[in-house]
């Protein structure tokens, strides 16, 4: 198979889902328990198209993402006690607290960065691609964006932008269906979202955004021609969301017959069958096992560090330009 | 009198006005079968149907311009735009359409929308979900702009920008929608352009709008145990301001705090401020105080948002500096 | 032919775009003169495009124009008088001098209105157009936009939503191969802009917009299908500006090849040669005599017009309601 | 020194940071062959190419957060916004993208991008063409904004402002493109943040900005005549505000008129205002005067316009109703 992931990309790719699947459990059971504080958009059911996607990228390529980035932000490599730490307002986190959940940025990784205005990654993105491309050293951005993100005025600003100047940049669909509670036949004219590349002459693909083999491969050959100057590619991912649009989600407008046909199609228990096949059951649940007690741990030490204190904010409103634009992917 | 949540006042101002108008319509995100996020809109479409509630793609900027076009040509659109952070995508439509072609236009057309919107920190929804930016929409020529905090003001308010020939930007608050008050039943609307005196006292005007409303009520209790006699006078319009009203209550304490939760550089407190100095020169005894959110982004985690936006204690504070 | 027009019509379209070419060479001339005010957007060359598409329209059809508006003024029946007071802020003008050239409306033709936001007109069509449907009257909207306001993020939202919602709308893009300055081929990532269409399941054809009756055909086409319940049509009138884009136009980013390789489609000598073939050279050229008299009449009556005094401002920034909405149109 | 038109200092200064910086990179429309339709960017495509001065769609939205992009990852853009009544269009970027990355990302990135335009009334182009949106941009924390009226404060703001590791809002004005003043040559720079005193005068202050501090010039010399005499203050930065230079002048004349070409309701003068009258409470001998555009979308028709836009004739009428 062309671009296929190798084995151990494979296990890397289950480890991340999972860890993702964890996380958003546990962000629902503390919500519960009124532990967290403001909505948090949970990405269940989306974790094969986000850890697919980014599995893909290297360190130093960029990666902006949106309202719902779990799995971009720990796809990209960004240590998880410091995601958590950030969504519950801790000094540690990625932030120190300032930005929540919606807006985690980390530049060692290229994470760069959530953004909880609808579309509003994409034309950053665009500015992102411009100045990688200028500095010539190969690497990519890719922005992710949801079928709700595809409607707006930026995403096709953005797509000509990038087209007519051949960016390396990929335009990154999670279509899961819905914007926050409207289906995405009430909001967009038509249901094949990649169909709107051709209006820009780039290339456009539909994947199952459900099966993180397919959205490796699909990711793969985007990034290989960004890489190579071919410019832009529009990947729209058919996924859905099996939770609510956020914590604050009240339910009544999807059909119970919708979220059963979805159910079967989870992409971590078809992730896990196919490990399975290889590695075998115990394996695979043991590297679920150790995956989810990364996460309980992670809680443990994000929840017992400190909350900012007032004089974090004495530095103000505007920066010194502390530091230079080289280390972007220093992780790597 | 009954008491009514704030969103269930607003959600009854649109269905009276929706029975007894048929131009009136409804277009929005997720204001269809959900009833709107913070639930305004619940059951409207149920009875109004899927053409006067219109759920419509994230496209605020074509919304907002197609409220334009739907009210030159008859219909009265009240467009909900889920958070006040996203009107600067309506900012094109409202100060280069909008507001301006009825007057550009010599009287050819008027422009009878509302766009509801809500604003203001304090919930942890983090910088690009918790701003208040009155002033950038009270700046505009042509626009009204009302900013009610009782559930009342908000029916009342809601009628009358409904009926109003030019465009009303209706600013609530996020954490007002859960306070309740008491409503009057049916035809109860409120003129866009009147203050109201909300505590009447002599030494200290709080002059304030939206949710700062109870934080400036919160603080003349607070300064009420110490002998200090606030009068506070919710604004409800920001434009037109009824600066008769917060220049009749100055003249006669001769103090004034200006509390808006927009930032206070280039905020709505500094036309107000400026109003004040320019009408009550020569009744001030102090300098008219500002207080607003502080000039930053407003940050996510809890104590930092709980230092930068304005509360009960600011406004305390900034009287009691006066010694 | 299907959908061909009338002799008539063909006559009377002829001398509206004469009309329009007096008017734009009147404004030239005065404007050496030094007796305009503020940039005027002539749109000789693309005659044939606004003239041959509004004739398809009733009075009580509504069009949205642009900066460069003047073919649709006449088009759509405004008298030339009051629009050429307007250009010359009269207070005897469309909107007493307050508008000036870019933004004539006219409530009694439908023409609401022209719009310098380049565009700005396209939303607003769409509410329009979402009155007239719910009016249930079979009247539709035509929204007149350039090749560079293609590229805007509202045409994009404004697609999407007239086609998901069915309106009666005609988007019609002349494509005059520039923005200002700018050659579509650094603005567009395609060339056929038409071809956009298909991303929103809407019919998109493109025409040779200096050939008037095949701009008429198109566009009785698109507007019977908008009466019709069709919904929105995308036509695309290639076509292109034989002068400056305002009169403050420098030049020198055209190349001389490029001007002259159109000239000689000139929609204004394609379209007389065509009706000399049927009336003959002489009836042609007295139409063509009597329409340049017209011109002539309107400017000497239009410049001794009064210009407004400053008590027309007395009345302020906010409107009564003076008038019901079923007056639209009322010139019919 | 010599003359330098103010469109040839911005050129000036474009193309000295260009070549000091590759970096430096220009996006705008009609920016290229063209020069800019304000002929500020004449022939830097031919000198610098065209990856380094990018003609762009019509896109403002994208324009600006593409600006925020670039500058994250070390690119110096320059951004040309036509008029600026296009700002609505960039606000969404710029409010909730630009101004805030540095802080919410707690210092990771700093987004060192300029975006000039040019606002202003005079010119009949119309009331989607003459607005000056001062108020809504300088509202922003996170952004500096400067409006120079003389061509040295524009070309040395300009190259301060391309140095900023903070983005910064540069307004220019359609009527100053034509004006001439001495420039010094080569790497002239003026701090952001600090106002000018361009006459000393006892009386009044004039606190003015951009083309308004020509106005004030004029007022200065008419109300000189009649022993009346000016301080004129150049504000040249609005945000951050040079608070000190105005008030020590206002503590000086006692009397301050704030003028300032954007609607007088909700103005950047009402911040001015509110500020001197906060600072200089005791030294004013009568009410801080503003002066702005009215409060009507600006009319295309000559009288019309100059009935509405502020000129040296209301400034000195302003003065004057002191008696
Ligand atoms: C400009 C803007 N409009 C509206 C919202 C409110 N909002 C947040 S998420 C969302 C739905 C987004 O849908 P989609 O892009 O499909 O992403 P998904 O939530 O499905 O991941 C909406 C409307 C917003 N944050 N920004
Ligand atoms: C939003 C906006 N951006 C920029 C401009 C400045 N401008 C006026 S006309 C024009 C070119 C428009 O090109 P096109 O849509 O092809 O129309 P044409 O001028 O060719 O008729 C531009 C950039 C504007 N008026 N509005
Ligand atoms: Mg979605
Ligand atoms: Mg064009």
């Amino acid at each position: 198979m062309t671009n296929a992931p190798s084995q151990d990309e494979l296990v890397e790719m289950f480890r991340r889902m999972v860890i993702v699947r964890r996380l958003e459990e546990k962000l629902g059971d503390l919500h519960k328990q009124g532990r967290t504080r403001g909505p948090i958009h949970r990405c269940d059911g989306q974790e094969a198209a986000g850890i697919g996607a980014t599995a893909v990228l290297g360190t130093d390529d960029v990666a902006t993402s949106t309202h719902r980035g779990h799995a971009h932000y720990i796809g990209k490599g960004l240590d998880l006690r410091r995601v958590v730490a950030e969504i519950f307002g801790r000094a540690t986190g990625y932030c120190r607290g300032r930005a929540g959940h919606m807006l985690i940025a980390d530049r060692a990784t290229g994470m760069l960065g959530g953004n909880a205005i609808v579309g509003g990654g994409m034309p950053i993105a665009v500015g992102q691609a411009l100045a990688l491309k200028a500095q010539g050293r190969g690497r990519v951005v890719a922005t992710f964006f949801g079928d709700g993100a595809a409607q707006t005025g930026v995403c096709h600003e953005s797509m000509n932008m990038a087209a007519l100047w051949k960016l390396p940049l990929v335009f990154f669909c999670e279509h899961n269906q819905y914007g926050l509670t409207v289906h995405a036949r009430f909001q967009s004219s038509i249901e094949d979202l990649h169909r709107r590349a051709a209006g820009y002459g780039m290339p456009g693909v539909a994947v199952d955004g459900n099966d993180v083999v397919a959205v490796y491969r699909a990711m793969r050959e985007a990034v290989a021609r960004a890489r190579d100057g071919g410019g832009p590619t529009f990947i729209e991912a058919k996924t859905y969301r099996m939770t609510g649009f956020s914590t604050s989600d009240m339910g009544g407008y999807q059909s119970g017959e919708e979220m059963e046909a979805w159910r079967p199609k989870d992409p971590i228990a078809r992730t896990r069958a196919l490990l399975e096949r290889d590695l075998g059951a115990e394996r695979t649940a043991a590297l679920a096992a150790e995956a989810g007690e990364m996460v309980e741990r992670a809680f443990e030490q994000a929840l017992s560090d400190p909350m900012p204190g007032i004089e974090d904010l004495a530095d103000g409103e505007y920066g010194a330009g502390e530091y230079g634009a080289d280390d972007y992917g220093s992780a790597a | 009198m009954r008491r009514l949540r704030y969103a269930e006042a607003l959600n009854e101002a649109l269905r009276e006005e929706m029975r007894a108008d048929p131009s009136v319509v409804l277009y929005g995100e997720d204001i269809g079968i959900y009833g709107g996020v913070f639930k305004v809109t619940r059951a409207l479409q149920e009875e109004f149907g899927a053409e006067r509630v219109v759920d419509t793609p994230i496209s605020e900027q074509t919304m907002t311009g197609m409220g334009v076009g739907a009210a030159m040509m008859g219909l009265r659109p009240v467009i909900e735009i889920m958070y006040a952070d996203f009107l600067p995508l309506c900012l094109d439509a409202l100060a280069n359409q909008a507001s301006i072609l009825h007057f550009v236009w010599a009287g050819q057309v008027s422009v009878p929308m509302v766009l509801r919107t809500q604003g203001g920190g304090g919930a942890g929804a983090g910088a690009q979900h918790s701003k208040s930016l009155e002033a950038m929409v009270s700046h505009i020529p042509g626009l009204k702009v009302v900013s009610p905090v009782f559930p009342a003001d908000a029916k009342g308010l809601l009628k009358a920008a409904i009926r109003d020939p030019n465009p009303v930007v209706f600013l609530e608050h996020k954490l007002l929608y859960n306070t309740t008050g008491e409503v009057p039943e049916g035809d109860h609307t409120v003129e866009i352009g009147k203050a109201a005196v909300v505590r009447e006292g002599s030494d200290v005007t709080l002059v304030a709008n939206s949710r700062m409303v109870l934080e400036a009520l919160k603080a003349a209790d607070t300064l009420a145990g110490s002998g200090i006699s606030c009068e506070v006078v919710d604004l409800r319009s920001l434009r037109p301001l009824d600066t008769a009203t917060i220049v009749a209550s100055v003249k006669k304490t001769s103090r004034a705090v200006v509390v808006n939760e927009g930032w206070r550089f280039g905020g709505f407190g500094a036309e107000v401020a400026a109003q004040i100095s320019e009408a009550a020169f020569e009744y001030l005894d102090a300098p008219v105080a500002r207080i607003g959110t502080h000039d930053l982004p407003i940050p996510y985690s809890e104590p930092l948002e709980a230092a930068v936006v304005p509360s009960a204690a600011s406004i305390v504070e900034a009287v009691r500096a006066w010694g």
